[in-house]
């Protein structure tokens, strides 16, 4: 036992029964619950400091500017950036991610350069591409993926031959898998390109160095790691975003305005128009503390012995019956478990699965072109958490038997 | 308190099991169009080939997807053939409003359009027979959507102009 | 006394003292400070109802999506818009401007096509058109600011000759001013331009019925009217959002996503890529709730009695030592009160005023074109809320009176 | 408990009230080098001429600003007028090093730039005198920039190349 045994005490929302059976959350994959300690941090934040920052010289718009300001720190630290001044606060990863697209692939893409993306790729990394493509002509670029649910690398040279970036998710929502982050970014670099990585998936579970993975850019989001929805990040290197146009225009970003035209502030403020959510940043700071708390190593080893044992609970009890994709090895991937059974439809087994009081989700999880390689409409998914432990995936495969009771025919 | 009985039961389990007209028609005569649930991925090819006293003659189903939208389909295939296009309309909106709590509210990735037919009184004593079993779902919000898939689809096939 | 006695204590955060003096809280134009209610219903959320929204077919979801359509339904009540679905929720007004000048300006401005703003917009209102300037050679013109802090129409017809789009303040946030939104709008219909408001200083304080305003687009923001920081709205009428290209890309926005490219939600969820806020979306409903209850009418009769109150004190017992910028007229316009106090810079003003426990902001008020012709670099600004009472006032006034103990040479 | 005394010092409200070395030079042979302070407008002209031994022969000092950016300036002028290059510099770090708690993290609207000088130990024992009245400001982290406004629009002129 890697993580404190009461774990799932932290955390008020599990502690409640749906249909007469005790929750069983394991849809982290699609945002994570959050510990009263990240609920009460914004609730302190608004009954003790809020002010608008950067703003007002005022005593409480001076701790409202150093709550924000020492989140950004704190996120900073977690990821092993630089400095503060790279990490840039968003409201999603999405959002991070279309900053990227616009500010840097305007600057930086004409017709017919080449962005490299991966068939397993979430919509956020792939549509504000295409809105670029349709936009300006880029060309877009996709690595394979294989029948084991990794990376098809084997045309890599050829795919990055003259590409201008390199955009790939560190860990897969549907598949799980750990992509060779370090890999991809070096050959990026010998090819000329830069490297973005979509680590949503990523920074909630594995200790994360940026400096170690070597990417150009990162985004994640903070309602995946125990913080609060409406707050994302864009790391990037101080140099890149120091040479970026502004992304949106408004208060706090400038240095100046005039009638005839404005001078933008110094990073990474330029990219923060208008009043930020000082709340939610309290929140993801308060989210990075009790993670290190727990220490994102143990939070990885956690989640690597849960995943062996569910890989093989499901396997040992359903054999054939149940097709989990993605890798097979636990330590290639994380606790996304996206899997069929027999030929009844994900929709109708996460159905069953909530009158047991278990939350999976059913559907495309937002990788359309993935489900397409896949040759699936849909998968029913289970993903694991900090809170999730044994008893979890025994309820899980305890429920799935239920299904044929219903639609064994 | 809701129960799994109220959704899955016994006469939309048989046409999940084994789905009435499922195949394809000749185009034209018939009609084809398609629905898509992206929520879900659920997806429907409606065939219907109305004849010239605007009685639908045939229907087939293709598509897949999960138990509520495939067996809604099937049910919906039956009691609409034979039909005047009039007494299909009826039923779209008799079928509509059964389902009608609700569906409005859930939203994102999904939403079907609206089927530009008014949801008005006009349709109150058309008999929904075998269908009333799908009455459970707007128990279950959220598969509102599955059931109504077919007839969405129908809807926008009785609205579109006849191909010649 | 048309709102409750002890409206006071509904927000935890005014019950503090700042060396040794209870907090007086003049800054509510900046950021509104949020009732007890509004902080719970966000915990409330995170510890009952939280999960990600449109995706999960448990009942989780189900709550969780409810929570957010159901705060839509909220706002689009507030405003009297016609439906939910005019309702696109941004993280603040900003990116709300943002969008619009983005999508509906990518679409319909074209270069020398005009925009006029007024001498008197928020940068929110600027630097997007200003970006547009940059990028498509869009014209912005200007409506001049009278020496009442009135907007001068005399040239509007002018000014609006083939113009596509007049944005306007409805009540600026340094002079307090409410403009003739109404007769605007009218008048940019006539010249065949859309109509396009800022409200975020209006619908907080006054009673907002959009229809009647008659514009085609408003933008406000959550975390000046109680609601939590994170969250902003744009209206528009639905059949303009429904021509508009989308703004981010990625989840939630799309119908279906290919390797080939992609298709648009429905309105209002086309303009809204990622996990939506679904806390701080509660948090504006219960928000709204609370105004509700306190009604709007009253909201603004009390602003307009205090402000009279205010104006009416600090002349009183200041005379010609305190130049309140903008109309003298309490009617005409809100509780935003800039002010100069003799030749004591507002930096200083500020200072002494927060050693009193007195909280108001000093600065140029993100409004930089207003201040060049206004011919100031700073003032000192007091804004009111429904929290603020008359003995607030008295503080401020008795406050000022030190500052000559320090400065008067 | 922080007062306004620790501020509001007397020997810098005396430079606020009287400021000195205040006007134009003649630029060239001064070079003339303009601060500004985007939150709250202040706003700082500077003129140093410099002569051949690299003295600071004359410092004038125009614009606007609060209390503590004008006395700031203007004690800066009196700190560094016939001081060396050399001198000036290590005054710049000196007073850097008193400001230089929290600066950093205060950020938004008007931080100021790196001023491109390393601050290390080298100026130690460098006297500020008057200079350390502004000590004060430290306690009102929102004001440091209002104090190093001058300093940091110094550190600019001093850098950039000599004008012929
Ligand atoms: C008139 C006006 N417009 C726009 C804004 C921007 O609001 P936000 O910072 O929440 O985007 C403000 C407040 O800062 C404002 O006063
Ligand atoms: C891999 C990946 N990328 C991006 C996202 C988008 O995150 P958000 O919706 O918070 O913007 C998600 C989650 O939805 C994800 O799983």
């Amino acid at each position: 036992m890697t993580l404190p045994a009461g774990i799932k005490d932290d955390f008020p929302l599990l502690d409640q029964k749906f249909c007469g059976h005790q929750l069983v959350y394991l849809d982290s994959a699609n945002t994570s619950q959050k510990p009263q300690v990240v609920i009460d941090a914004m609730a302190n934040y608004y009954q003790t400091s809020n002010a608008n920052v950067h703003r007002g010289s005022y005593e409480l718009a001076v701790k409202a500017t150093d709550a924000l300001e020492g989140a950004r720190a704190k996120v900073a630290q977690f990821i092993n950036a630089d400095s503060p001044a790279e990490i840039v606060f968003t409201k999603n990863a999405t959002e991070a991610m279309n900053l990227l697209a616009r500010s840097w692939g305007q600057a930086n893409l004409n017709a017919n350069d080449a962005v490299v993306l991966s068939e397993m790729e979430h919509h956020a990394n792939i549509v504000p591409w295409h809105m670029l493509h349709a936009e300006k002509g880029i060309e877009l670029r996709w690595i394979p993926v294989d029948k084991s649910g990794h990376l098809d690398l084997s045309n890599l040279d050829c795919l990055l031959d003259g590409a201008k970036l390199l955009s790939v998710t560190a860990m897969s929502n549907v598949l799980g898998t750990l992509n060779p982050i370090t890999e991809l970014a070096k050959r990026a670099h010998q090819a000329g390109a830069l490297m973005a990585i979509d680590a949503s998936q990523y920074v909630p579970h594995v200790p994360t160095d940026i400096a170690a993975l070597g990417a150009d850019f990162m985004v994640f989001t903070g309602h995946k790691m125990l913080a609060p929805m409406g707050i994302g990040v864009l790391w990037a290197r101080a140099n890149l975003l120091e040479e970026m146009p502004p992304f949106l225009g408004g208060g706090e970003m400038i240095l100046n305005v005039t009638k005839e035209g404005f001078t933008t502030n110094e990073i990474p403020w330029k990219f923060e128009a208008g009043t930020p959510m000082v709340g939610e940043a309290v929140g993801l700071g308060r989210a990075i503390d009790y993670l290190t708390d727990l220490g994102m190593a143990n939070v990885r080893q956690h989640e690597v012995g849960l995943t062996a044992y569910a890989l093989r609970t499901l396997t040992e009890r359903y054999g054939d019956k149940i097709t989990i994709q993605g890798p097979t090895e636990p330590a290639e991937r994380g606790g996304v478990m996206s899997f069929l059974y027999g030929d009844v439809h994900p929709h109708d087994v996460a159905q069953v699965l909530d009158q047991k009081g278990i939350a999976v989700r059913a559907g495309h999880h937002c990788a359309k072109p993935l489900m397409d390689v896949l040759n699936l409409s849909s998968t029913t998914r289970a993903s694991l958490y900090v809170y999730n432990n044994e008893s979890d995936v025994d309820k899980l495969a305890d429920a799935l038997a239920t299904i044929d009771d219903i639609f064994s025919f | 308190m809701v129960g799994l009985e109220d959704l899955y039961r016994e006469i939309i389990l048989d046409h999940y099991r084994s789905p009435r007209n499922r195949g394809e028609l000749a185009v034209p005569p018939a009609r084809r169009v398609e629905g898509f649930n992206p929520l879900c991925g659920d997806e429907i090819i409606l065939y219907v080939h109305v004849d010239d006293n605007n009685v639908i003659e045939d229907v087939a189903i293709g598509g897949q997807g999960c138990s509520i939208s495939q067996s809604s389909a099937s049910m919906m295939s039956v009691a609409i053939k034979g039909k005047t296009l009039e007494e299909a309309r009826k039923l779209i909106i008799a079928f509509k409003g059964l389902m009608s709590i609700h569906e409005t509210t859930i939203g994102g990735d999904g939403r079907e359009s609206d089927i530009g037919i008014e949801l008005d009184g006009s349709a109150d004593n058309v008999k929904l027979g075998d269908l009333e079993a799908l009455r459970g779902v707007v128990k279950f919000p959220i598969r509102i959507k599955c059931a109504t898939l077919s007839w969405n689809t129908l809807a926008q096939a009785l609205v579109e102009p006849t191909v010649a």
